[in-house]
């Protein structure tokens, strides 16, 4: 599965992404700096990396959706492409509107950096298919913008057709929901994807549990093999 | 210019004098005032630094660059340095903190190292004022805003209260990166023909004259006298980050350093006189933010996120390339000369003209020292105060109190994660990182002991040291360096010199003694204000190295069926411990002196223990005593303690006392032989074992291990 | 000609105001009584020039949708006035 | 009597704007030219009771100095309208 992962000005989960990937898929991963226009290899899986890209002056994600890069990331989509946006990235995304919503700064107006738990609460995508649903998996979350919202009648629409990928979950009742998230997420949302289920943005960073030896844990793991398999047996377009 | 604004005495003025043979004109004597002030010249206490042991078979940079470097191996070296943020912070404790942050990491860049962790030391009043509460609010977000985005991990810190520091917090910000061998970076290897690069922000007014403003204490008038305050821009720094590692790996920079205090002024004139040569600069070519900028606001502007790099002429091209790709402000705005002076043209005119070594070489100041007349009192301790009628409630008193309980809320807010290398994170006594595509692991202590350092300097400032180096050796870890901060009051003052002194000379008896070379570090003098002087309080930042990563000794790793151990004596003192100053409100008695050899003993088994894997879980006895390393054992490990010690110790000495190379261990079942066998010869007492949901001690209380969280996530019971 | 604008950036009725509550609720501990509806918004200020005034606004107008301003979550309003250079 | 307030809060003159240079190089890049000065800074809007309108800009103010702005980076701008409740 050929990789790219774009690096923004002020991106900082870039190469941690790069190395994640490259160590449990075993591929080489491209780095396209935002100010490309088109991919020079085409990828299958786009990643948006977590970080500050434009210091999250203005409204995090706000600048680099306005990247040169992004028209093509739009296209790659567009074609049924693999794009995955991780936090800052999973901001960008929403910014692009290419996923609905937005991620507002944390309840604690503070910045949480700690392990989470989330529930996977669906399969049907490219992403989340090696996975069972209601699984509970801990991912490390860091970030001061992770309220997810939307207006009501349109969050009702995004819950109806199932697009709620993840959700902050207890690990010890398997309950998930608003009260479980560190952030004040609506409907304690931590993870959502596009109609066709090719677009992913979730604030934790499954990168950050890819490498046994650290202390992020390893469901991060599972995390990109799930993504392998989704590609392998569905294919990205 | 009047020289005595310029912060120059009469004596160095008539020197300045002599060594020009002129009077300076008023743009010299402001650049020679700031270079000579406390803050950038040292003058109090090179004299002391010189003291410290430099040399160690691991050191490949020692004190007089950016910061130190030793070598962890397979071509990595490791750049790491202390600074203080004190008065800033003070001022503005969100942007003074943030700023802290920037300027610690772009000493590390400046090795030529990617800034790869960090730690932060912070000193607060009293936890329950307004004050404190304010400040530390501030302090933590202004750390956690820079760090976050700038994407260096947090992996550690200290935090202490002491009422000492209600008018005088302290910041000191530690970072360091890994960097290889043949990629070092370095402030002295500049040749004359080279050109002197600006990289970065612009200059504007901020923090004019700071250097000179951290060199006195805070006083009522420091409000108006105070520069305009610096902004940190994470964002700019994050880009000189990859911009000088790029420029790096393509060997574009033949000499660099970063501009901190007295910005462009100090790091050029370093430049130039560590290298052996001389600077002619231009001052119209130094890219501005404001307009009607005088020449010596500009060479003493400390605007943030600017580095300064000596580049060849023929490398100018891609250079400039490199930073347009970046987006960061690039200009040439000096030459470097074989002249040995420092010359500033505007226009055309020679408006300045030192030796360079003028700006280098300030003279030292000798103050005089006395010992403190109340020492008598500081080290005499009331034992009946300290008796332990309660044991339950003294612990849980101890671990709930504000230095006692989990910092949790003040590190999560810091990105602890971030370059995907810790291994160990806050929350942890030693910090553990991977150095870069190996196997081996960078471990990190930082520590400090006021209390200790307030009722006996020397004895204070010995144990802090030894303390860092148990930690690291538990871990298993050979010792590399250390990096510290020293943090005083005014050195004008007989008695807080003599602090200052006995405190280094506790450091560097403890580090030669003991193997331990100082690599780099910093002063921060004059910590005081009307309200009152801190403790003294130096701060020490220990680097060790484990080859592999599986032999590595955690903490809070108690398993079920194990055997804890106490290897070392069963009580040091109550001298100045956190259940001492709990009970008496002040610090009073002496601490354990560290007992060199004792210490080497214990260093020996202690890597020999890890480096068998005799032991699941370690954990050195620090603040609190014994109890609270069990405590915070079982806390960590989730697991139900049971202790039973047979002594007709009281309680109180045995629970709560600190000092001595002491430590606690979970020994695995099957382990016990191998583990006694290795401590055979020093005192080691089987005193317990990992046993149900309680933590227990035997004829003394126990506790539930839910409680016991509780009281120390949350601080209360 | 030369102008100077003025971008004010305010949450959007029904979009949670976090910063707003935080700053309404210090407020209300520091003593201050009869507070409602504290807002916490942005404003993005600005020199520009331009051919007429009605060009600046329609220019400032397609900064907001192109980037200052989120739609979902943020309403804004703009004021210019010409000023000399 | 009832009032509405706003309180704008922008970085002082020579105060580093960190926010707004980030902004002006983007729109820069977006194809906006003659831009110049590009400052980002707060709006705060209240509601407030008070008894006369004077009242009402003093306690603002004392609001300004108490929480809502920072005196050694910014400045604010007050301004204070009657509503009907
Ligand atoms: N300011 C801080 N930043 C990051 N980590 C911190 C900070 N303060 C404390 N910690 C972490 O919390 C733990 C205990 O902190 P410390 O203040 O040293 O207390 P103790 O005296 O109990 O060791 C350590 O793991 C340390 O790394
Ligand atoms: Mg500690």
């Amino acid at each position: 599965m050929k990789t790219a992962v774009v690096v923004f000005p002020g991106s900082n989960c870039d190469r941690d992404v790069q190395r994640a990937v490259c160590e449990s898929l075993k591929t080489s991963v491209d780095m396209v700096w935002h100010e490309e226009e088109r991919f020079s290899i085409q990828p299958d899986l786009v990643v948006l990396p977590g970080g500050f890209s434009y210091g999250d002056y203005l409204r995090s994600g706000a600048m680099a959706a306005r990247s040169p890069i992004i028209k093509a990331v739009i296209e790659h989509a567009e074609r049924g492409g693999l794009v995955l946006g991780i936090c800052n990235g999973f901001q960008v995304l929403t910014e692009t509107k290419m996923l609905p919503g937005a991620l507002l700064p944390n309840t604690s107006l503070t910045f949480i950096c700690r392990r989470c738990h989330v529930r996977v609460e669906q399969t049907d995508n490219k992403f989340t298919y090696g996975f069972k649903k209601g699984e509970i998996l801990q991912f490390p979350i860091a970030h001061h913008e992770g309220l997810f919202f939307l207006p009501e009648d349109e969050l009702k629409k995004l819950e109806d057709s199932g697009r709620v990928v993840f959700r902050y979950a207890d690990p010890c009742t398997g309950k998930a929901g608003a009260e479980y998230a560190p952030n004040g997420a609506l409907n304690g949302i931590a993870g959502i994807c596009s109609e066709k289920g090719n677009i992913l943005g979730l604030m934790p960073h499954p990168e950050r549990a890819t490498i046994s030896h650290l202390n992020g844990g390893t469901d991060g793991i599972r995390f990109w093999d799930s993504i392998a398999k989704a590609f392998a047996e569905r294919g990205a377009f | 210019m009047d020289y005595k604004s310029a912060g120059l005495s009469d004596p160095e003025y008539r020197r300045i004098i002599e060594i020009l043979e002129r009077e300076p004109n008023p743009l010299e004597t402001q650049l020679i005032g700031v270079m000579w002030s406390e803050h950038c010249s040292y003058k109090s206490t090179k004299r002391l630094l010189r003291t410290f042991p430099s040399k160690g078979k691991y050191v490949l940079q020692g004190q007089g660059e950016n910061a130190g470097v030793v070598d962890m191996g397979e071509g990595w070296g490791f750049a790491f340095k202390v600074e203080s943020h004190n008065h800033p912070s003070a001022v503005a404790p969100f942007q003074g903190a943030a700023t802290g942050v920037g300027g610690i990491i772009r000493d590390i860049i400046a090795m030529g190292a990617r800034p790869s962790v960090s730690m932060d030391g912070l000193f607060f009043g009293d936890p329950d004022l307004k004050k404190t509460q304010n400040l530390s609010k501030g302090i933590v977000e202004g750390i956690g805003a820079y760090g976050n985005a700038v994407g260096v991990p947090i992996v550690g810190g200290k935090t202490f209260y002491s009422p000492c520091y209600t008018d005088n917090p302290l910041v000191n910000a530690f970072s360091a990166g890994f960097v290889r061998l043949d990629k070092m970076a370095s402030s002295q290897t500049a040749k004359k023909g080279d050109l002197a690069v600006l990289l970065g922000s612009k200059t504007g007014r901020d923090g004019i004259a700071g250097a000179s403003f951290a060199s006195r204490e805070l006083d009522e008038d420091s409000k108006s006298s105070r520069p305009q305050i610096q902004i940190g821009d994470p964002f700019e720094e994050k880009l000189l980050i990859e911009c000088c590692m790029d420029l790096l790996a393509q060997n574009l920079i033949a000499s660099m350093q970063d501009m901190g205090a007295a910005g462009i002024l100090s790091s050029s004139s370093e430049i130039a006189h560590k290298s052996g040569c001389g600077i002619d600069i231009t001052v119209e070519k130094i890219p501005l933010r404001e307009k009607g900028m005088a020449p010596w606001e500009i060479f003493l502007s400390e605007s943030q996120e600017r580095m300064l790099l000596i580049v060849e002429q023929d490398k100018l091209d891609p250079v400039f390339a490199m930073a347009a790709h970046y987006g960061l402000d690039c200009a040439v705005v000096g030459t470097m000369t074989d002249s040995e002076r420092y010359r500033v043209y505007e226009h055309g005119e020679l408006i300045a003209d030192l030796p360079t070594s003028i700006l280098g070489d300030a003279t030292e100041v000798v103050w005089p020292s006395a010992e403190p007349k109340d020492i008598r009192e500081r080290i005499t301790m009331n034992p009946s105060s300290l008796i332990s009628a309660e044991p339950e409630r003294d612990l849980l008193s101890m671990i709930s109190c504000p230095n006692g309980r989990s910092k949790h809320e003040i590190w999560e807010q810091y990105d602890s994660m971030v370059q995907l290398h810790t291994i160990d994170g806050p929350g942890s006594p030693v910090a553990a990182v991977e150095v870069p595509d190996t196997a081996r692991v960078c471990v990190l202590t930082m520590e400090a002991e006021p209390n200790k350092c307030r009722t006996d300097p020397y004895i204070g400032a010995s144990e802090t040291m030894a303390l860092s180096l148990r930690e690291l050796w538990i871990t298993g870890a050979e010792v590399l360096g250390m990096t510290n901060c020293l943090n005083f009051a005014s050195p004008e003052a007989p008695e807080k010199f003599y602090e200052l002194e006995q405190c280094v000379k506790g450091l560097a008896d403890t580090c030669r003694s003991l193997d331990c070379p100082v690599v780099s570090g910093n002063v921060s003098l004059y910590n005081e204000t009307s309200g009152g002087q801190i403790y003294p309080t130096p701060l020490v930042v220990t680097a060790g190295l484990i080859e592999d990563r599986n032999k590595r000794l955690a903490s809070g790793k108690a398993a079920t069926g194990d055997t804890f151990y106490l290897a070392g004596d069963l009580c040091g003192s109550l001298g100045a411990s956190r259940y001492q100053v709990m009970k008496n409100g002040t610090p009073a008695g002496k601490t354990v002196a560290p007992d060199h050899s004792k210490e080497k003993d214990f260093r020996e088994r202690a890597l020999k223990t890890a480096a068998a894997g005799a032991a699941s879980s370690g954990r050195a006895v620090a603040g609190g005593g014994l109890a609270v390393a069990l405590a915070n054992e079982a806390i960590a490990s989730e697991k139900g303690i049971s202790i039973e010690i047979n002594s007709s110790v009281p309680p109180e000495e045995i629970l709560f006392s600190e000092g001595g190379a002491r430590a606690v261990y979970a020994v695995p079942e099957g382990k016990e032989q191998v583990f006694e066998s290795i401590w055979e010869g020093f005192p080691c007492t089987k005193i317990g074992a990992v046993s149900g949901e309680d933590f227990e001690w035997k004829e003394m209380f126990s506790i539930e291990l839910s409680k016991l969280k509780k009281a120390f996530l949350e601080g209360c019971f | 000609m030369f102008f100077q604008a003025e971008v004010v950036i305010t949450p959007r009725e029904g979009v949670l105001d976090t910063q707003g509550k935080a700053v309404e609720k210090t407020l209300t501990h520091l003593g201050y009584k009869g507070l409602d509806e504290v807002r916490v918004g942005k404003i993005v200020k600005m020199k520009l020039e331009a051919e007429e005034e009605k060009e600046a606004q329609k220019t400032i107008e397609r900064m907001c949708s192109d980037l200052l301003c989120n739609d979902l979550i943020e309403t804004f309003k703009i004021s210019v006035r010409e000023i000399l250079q």
